[in-house]
């Protein structure tokens, strides 16, 4: 290996559809709000985005506690998209988010097709938004969620929808409890999707033995983190192989090494969710991390990794 | 229940997002000592310069216990006492990663995030504050304590334990206060009953200006119905699963009257009145093991 | 709680079927062969069945390697189902086993339903198999495998066909890659399986950074271990709710209290896998801590866990 | 190629399920000492009386490194020396799981199962062997040097490494061997350049009865082949993952000409004649450090 040029300039951009990021790192939805509370320990303005929390249309208020449960190696949340619905969003928080110089993408929630569309449709008119992740699969609501996100049909639907009302760069995001994550990738391709991310939290589940209940007060919920990881990395594989838009890739990425996996499976772009919990830095030590491996390695553009597998 | 407001100077603690002045900060740490002080309990002194400067009464700080895969989510503690660069924790063994934090070593390095969260509020013209501590919960009380001492403000200190050796934090509170009451539940030191007779009583006798209270969910809500019926204002130290610890993951939600808050950052400390006290969010343990009274 | 009495007689007998184990602790198909590498370290004769690796009709040569990567809290595998065939097995590891008083289990692999067939056929032949697990789920074989497991109709197929080939117990082993896993439980279920095995490994992979190729040499493989196991616990949930015949839960069990939350979400006996890999005594470390669990909450029999969990 | 069948009493090596005589077991054991003997490599001592007392040379142990969720796979180590009730192991610090075991101190405790698979054969009539070590390929030699020199056996040993301080285990060579043949890549001990080419020259000039040989893959095919033109049986030992390390997974399978063998049982050491070279079973890591000639 030749010995490391720290001085090299590794060409950091990526592109997802129209929307050009200064670098693949990203955060997941969920997991950093709108950035101001993890604005104490990351510049904020190195993130390749922001990608908020799940908004709704009107307010939503979340699963009952607890919420958590910690599991080997991940975590267990159902949170339920708790949120202060679109219009607070972009009172509030969206022009604080605008105030920093870094692309946001706004994850979008809805409990049917009418509100992705309404909520869709409302932050089309907010010129700081730049993207839209669309959420198709979180396991933790009882309408909507994840249904949409599990058959073909409905996950072509919503986007089909989306995709009219609005005309930002648009990021479908995938449930990775499904048969076939492939088909579903490619029925929102067929709609109009600009990239899809995922994946999303596996459906999981832990009992406390000594109450006998469920450790969420939902019972199931979503499972993220490191234990996720090689379930994520397979299907970010299989559905770069199958559409030709690019790929977010996530799911238990803690360091540089973690993101440069999910490229070289065929990740444009990463996000970074429950890492930062474990880490409040993780976002751009993976965006330092990441340059430092290529420079280690002579590789001048980041996006060279992206589906670089060797077979 | 018409208890006065307690007064916040400069944070609006009805907004969804207050923030305690004081920035959080990711701190390395060093382990300067980690002693047991009763069975399952112990104090670990972290070396903490610039939480130790920072930190106030009732905040807390979120400790990697362990790298690695083990815990992936980090603990929240309350900061005991603060001083000269270093800060106390009192910490019950309940799981996992309170047995690891118990077999730390004098120069074992963690991390932590801290100082976080709202903690409590000292409202203009008080004179004379009654601290309530259900067995650990005397762990957010001992800075307060040290605190009110300072400006001249006059402590009692209710304090139960299911038995004598569960009665830890006693040097802080003996330290500081002008009267400490004290129950167990098996009359093995102070009177035999539950804290809450002891506030009770307090709240009648001496009638104090404030009520600060930390233990089981169960005490906190009598202690805060006892205060309630006294008029006197009352603030309680809650405790949630704690993901994020600094207010981005929503997973530590606090039902109030004002809709759910979080304990992180609203909280941990929250007025008494305002909580709605039918939520759970922790492991039933905590209430089984010896914080219960 | 009651103080512990370690006397305290706890009925552990269960029931899969017509099938009655002595108690609930299993060996998961493909971590202890035929049992004779772990008679050094477990008494095999107090296991509730040995369920052995699977077994095709011809010999099946696995894969190339690397065949394992540890991944956190679990590793990858793609072994490929390598085995010398029914005959041989029938020659040499049954009588072994034979002679040891444990119910046997043979885990049953095809690439054809043809083959199922056949190899059901032959095994029940043997006087001393007990029950066959029919492996629909393994995602490491190029054809049949799991793609057997992912449809309703197939793993409706083959259940039919080889339920019509034996009169042994027959349990069917779901792929946990799928949608909705009740639906294929149910299918089995509608054509004879006698109880339901799940969860098989998670399809998943990882991807050495140095060298840019998949750590496995067949690119995919099958992940299991504790990171899988909100995943197990919950499908596990799932099936016990939605079929009347008996679940077996495995996915991630290192230790008695593990294995109660599968008892708890549903069932009826459980598997030790990964686990003895770590630990070559976990099967009988978790029997006992099981009957001790039971001993320490007044549990007169096991059985009484099986979907005891409150809501 | 015509190299007589190395003679292994009771024990079918054509077989899939022979066993090396001696049972495994598990055995919780205790560091005594942890040691860096050069850059990157240690050796630890630990206390395991049981396998201590029945291990022989070749054989391996399979090391919990640490509990909890970290490591779910054990990590197989060649017992490089056994005495009284101890072991030594040598090791070379490649990943995680030999970084926490270089880690480790005097006390600590952990727990192996061992000892495992089969190991070196010693030909009835060998007069004279010719051990090659690659790099860390030192490991599982030590003891057979030992034992072949105690049963009156002549030891030629040919030692390669990249550079002098990789020259590990040199100790056991130098109080057993008759003649230790030394090269380097740099030149900074012995010969420039390969081990392979000492080989050659030793069994033109020596010509041993026998060739044990373990390094990397690429070495020890190289070594096979020179030994079969010189009609020397030779015997390798190889390296693949390993989950079980007791013969039930078939993760850790060689190919040979009597088909998939599992490395863990039937291995590690195998006649080399029998070996099909093209298998590859190992982090590609391994070739590309010390290892590498
Ligand atoms: C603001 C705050 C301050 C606290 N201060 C103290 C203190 O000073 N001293 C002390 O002994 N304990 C304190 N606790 C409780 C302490 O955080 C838990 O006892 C500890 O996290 C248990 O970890 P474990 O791995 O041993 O237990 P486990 O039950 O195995 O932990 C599993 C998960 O549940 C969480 N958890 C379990 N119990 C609690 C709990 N009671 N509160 C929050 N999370 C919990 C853990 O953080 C972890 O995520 C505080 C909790 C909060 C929220
Ligand atoms: C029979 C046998 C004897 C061995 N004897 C020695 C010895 O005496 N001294 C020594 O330094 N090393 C020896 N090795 C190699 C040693 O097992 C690995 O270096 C070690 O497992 C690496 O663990 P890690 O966590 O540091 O590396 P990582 O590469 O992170 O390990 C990841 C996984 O790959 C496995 N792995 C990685 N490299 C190897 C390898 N070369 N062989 C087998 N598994 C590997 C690990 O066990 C683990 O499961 C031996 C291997 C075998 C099979
Ligand atoms: C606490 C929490 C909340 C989440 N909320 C959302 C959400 O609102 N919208 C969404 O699309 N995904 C949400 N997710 C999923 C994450 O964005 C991410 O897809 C998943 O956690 C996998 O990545 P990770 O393993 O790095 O966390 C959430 C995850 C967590 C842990
Ligand atoms: C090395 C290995 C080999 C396996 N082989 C088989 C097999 O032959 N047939 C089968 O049905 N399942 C097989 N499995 C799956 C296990 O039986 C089990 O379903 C899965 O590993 C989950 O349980 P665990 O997490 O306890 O290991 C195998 C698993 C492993 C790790
Ligand atoms: S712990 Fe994340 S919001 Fe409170
Ligand atoms: S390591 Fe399991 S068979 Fe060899």
């Amino acid at each position: 290996m030749a010995p490391v040029n720290r001085s090299m300039n590794v060409d950091m951009t990526v592109r997802l559809g129209s929307l050009e990021l200064r670098n693949p790192v990203m955060t997941a939805s969920g997991t950093f709000a709108s950035g101001r509370e993890y604005a104490e320990f990351v510049d904020l303005e190195r993130l390749g985005a922001v990608v908020t929390k799940g908004v709704s249309m009107t307010a939503w208020a979340g699963n009952a506690s607890p919420r958590i449960a910690e599991t080997p190696s991940g975590m267990l949340n159902s949170i339920g998209l708790q949120n202060p619905g679109v219009e607070a969003f972009c009172q509030t928080d969206l022009p604080w988010l605008a105030a920093r110089d870094v692309p946001i993408v706004v994850n979008v929630s809805g409990h049917s097709i009418a509100e992705y569309v309404a909520v869709a449709g409302r932050l089309d008119a907010e010129p700081d938004v730049d993207a839209l992740e669309v959420n198709i699969s979180c396991p933790n609501v009882d309408e909507g969620g994840m249904t949409f996100g599990t058959t073909c049909a409905a996950a072509g639907d919503v986007t089909r929808a989306v995709r009219a009302a609005t005309s930002k760069t648009l990021i479908v995001k995938l449930s990775p409890n499904v048969t076939d994550i492939t088909e579903i990738a490619r029925a929102v391709e067929a709609e109009g999707a600009d990239a899809v991310s995922l994946i999303n939290t596996l459906l999981g589940m832990a009992i406390d033995t000594d109450t006998w209940r469920p450790k969420l007060a939902r019972g199931a919920g979503g499972l993220s983190g490191p234990a996720i990881r090689p379930v994520a990395v397979r299907m970010v594989w299989q559905v770069a192989s199958a559409v030709a838009v690019p790929v977010v890739g996530m799911g238990g990425i803690m360091n540089a090494r973690d993101a440069a996996e999910f490229m070289l499976a065929g990740a444009t772009a990463v996000a970074v969710g429950t890492a930062n919990f474990v880490d409040p830095t993780t976002t751009v030590r993976v965006l330092d991390g990441l340059e430092q491996y290529c420079q280690e390695r002579g590789i001048a553009q980041v996006s060279a990794l992206t589906g670089a597998l060797k077979a | 229940m018409g208890a006065p407001e307690v007064a916040r100077p400069g944070v609006d603690v009805s907004g969804a997002c207050s923030h305690e002045a004081g920035h959080p900060l990711l701190e390395n740490v060093i382990v300067l000592s980690n002693d047991r002080v009763a069975e399952g309990v112990g104090v670990i002194v972290l070396q903490s310069p610039r939480v130790a400067a920072a930190v106030r009464p009732g905040q807390f700080v979120h400790l990697r216990i362990a790298e690695g895969s083990d815990f992936i989510l980090r603990r929240p503690f309350s900061v005991h006492r603060a001083e000269e660069g270093r800060i106390h924790i009192l910490y019950q063994v309940l799981g996992p990663g309170t047995r690891v934090l118990s077999e730390k070593w004098q120069g074992d390095k963690m991390d932590l995030i801290g100082p976080l969260g709202h903690g409590w509020q000292v409202p203009n013209g008080v004179a004379h504050a009654l601290l309530v501590a259900g067995g650990l919960g005397a762990a957010p009380l001992g800075m307060l304590a040290e605190e009110l001492a300072r400006r001249g403000i006059a402590v009692t200190v209710a304090h139960g334990a299911p038995t004598a050796s569960r009665l830890v934090g006693r040097d802080v509170f003996e330290a500081t206060a002008r009267r400490v009451m004290t129950s167990t539940d098996d009359g093995s030191a102070g009177e035999r009953g539950l804290v809450t007779t002891l506030v009770e009583r307090a709240l009648d006798a001496e009638r104090p200006d404030v009520v600060y209270a930390c233990g089981p969910e169960a005490m906190a809500r009598i202690v805060a119905a006892h205060a309630a019926g006294a008029d006197v204002p009352c603030q309680v130290s809650l405790e949630r699963l704690m993901a994020c610890g600094v207010g981005a993951c929503l997973s530590c939600v606090v039902a109030t009257t004002e809709g759910q808050r979080r304990a992180c950052v609203e909280g941990p400390v929250f007025d008494a009145e305002r909580v709605i006290w039918d939520a759970t969010g922790i492991p039933p343990k905590h209430e089984e093991s010896a914080w219960h009274l």
